[in-house]
């Protein structure tokens, strides 16, 4: 059974309700395949822009996921 | 010599700007950018920031790499603080020293929008009533 | 407020930075231009900059004000050593707060630029065997 | 008789070996006037691109004296 890290920040961490949980993937499961089943236990999350991480990099929604994988899910940045 | 930080301690600013000082240079180009206290109007209590971050000190070292590729510039310096600021606190200082000012300057004004457009960092502002995480900067 | 000041006495940049800043503004451009130890390959021991002191102060105020009616800029800092200046320390800082980070690099450097083209002050140049006053500045 | 104060900077004090000297003025005497007989004085400062300043404000060679005038002989500057 593999799994991955999922790390909220901000805003996304506020509408998660949490900063970090562990998901369980499927063998061809993508970025973009994940946040349906985000979504639908948080809601808020799907009414925000979301970008991701895959291990410290951007990642498009169509990358691929493997265990172990962090996989971060942020609104736009606003440092500076 | 470059320096790269995140900090959740008060950021002095002279201490990045000389840090980046090589002696084949003449000048070094600082933005010291600190909290409004009234943004389109609104008054400002104080900000967060907050970061991933791994992952935002790796997309500073490649917009260093990045700025060195584009510029003539020799050493950078950049410190961003993290939790609780108050009004008139820098929340972030890029220093970029060059043997000649033009580059500096149009490296050190490269270096920031980049920064807000892609170093995972975010801003809460807290207002008298409210408080939001703002998702995105608009002023790019 | 903006600041203006002729000094025998070292500069800290931050002092200058700081000083500027206005509870409307979020971004302050700094320029530290220092004593470069190799120009064209020579070495230099340390610089003299003399002014024309009164002439000088008033200049720099007619820059800042030519300056706040070109760039939308709140606060403008311009500290200049004079005396005599070893190796990497700051000859000059110009510090521009400004409620949007993009005219206050404009205006610092156009700030810099016309300092070195009309501010009466002058640099000799002290390397290991001759000196010599620098009549003009190339890189404007 | 009317009297004008020469000042000198830098490189024109080195040229004229002195930072500052009482000139006497004709009735129409200019900036541009007093300089061929600066530089009979000192013939080092007629080696040199002069920029010239009035009571602390530029002025061009056509500029007419007046007696209490400060009239700063100098190089082109190099601050910064």
């Amino acid at each position: 059974m593999a799994n991955v890290t999922v790390l909220f920040f901000g805003a996304t961490a506020d509408a998660a309700g949490s900063r970090q949980l562990e998901m369980e993937i499927a063998g061809d499961e993508t970025v973009g395949s994940l946040i349906p089943r985000l979504v639908a236990e948080n809601p808020r999350l799907g009414q925000k822009k979301l970008l991701f991480a895959v291990n410290e990099e951007y990642a498009d929604p169509e990358r691929f996921l493997t265990a172990g994988d962090k996989v971060a899910v942020f609104t736009p940045v606003s440092g500076g | 010599m470059d320096l790269i930080k995140l900090t959740t301690d008060p950021i002095d600013i002279a201490s990045v700007a000389r840090r980046v000082v090589p002696p084949e240079c003449g000048a070094t180009v600082t933005l010291d950018g600190y909290v409004r206290q009234f943004t389109r109007g609104r008054e400002t209590l104080y900000l967060e920031y907050e970061a991933y971050e791994p992952m935002a000190i790796k997309e500073m070292e490649k917009l260093i790499e990045a700025a060195k590729q584009q510029f003539e510039i020799a050493n950078v310096g950049i410190v961003h603080r993290l939790g609780k600021l108050d009004i008139g606190e820098t929340s972030v200082v890029i220093s970029v020293a060059a043997p000649h000012r033009k580059p500096a300057f149009a490296a050190c004004e490269w270096l920031i929008r980049e920064l807000k457009r892609t170093v995972p960092i975010w801003k809460k502002e807290v207002y008298a009533a409210v408080e939001h995480w703002v998702e995105g900067e608009k002023e790019l």
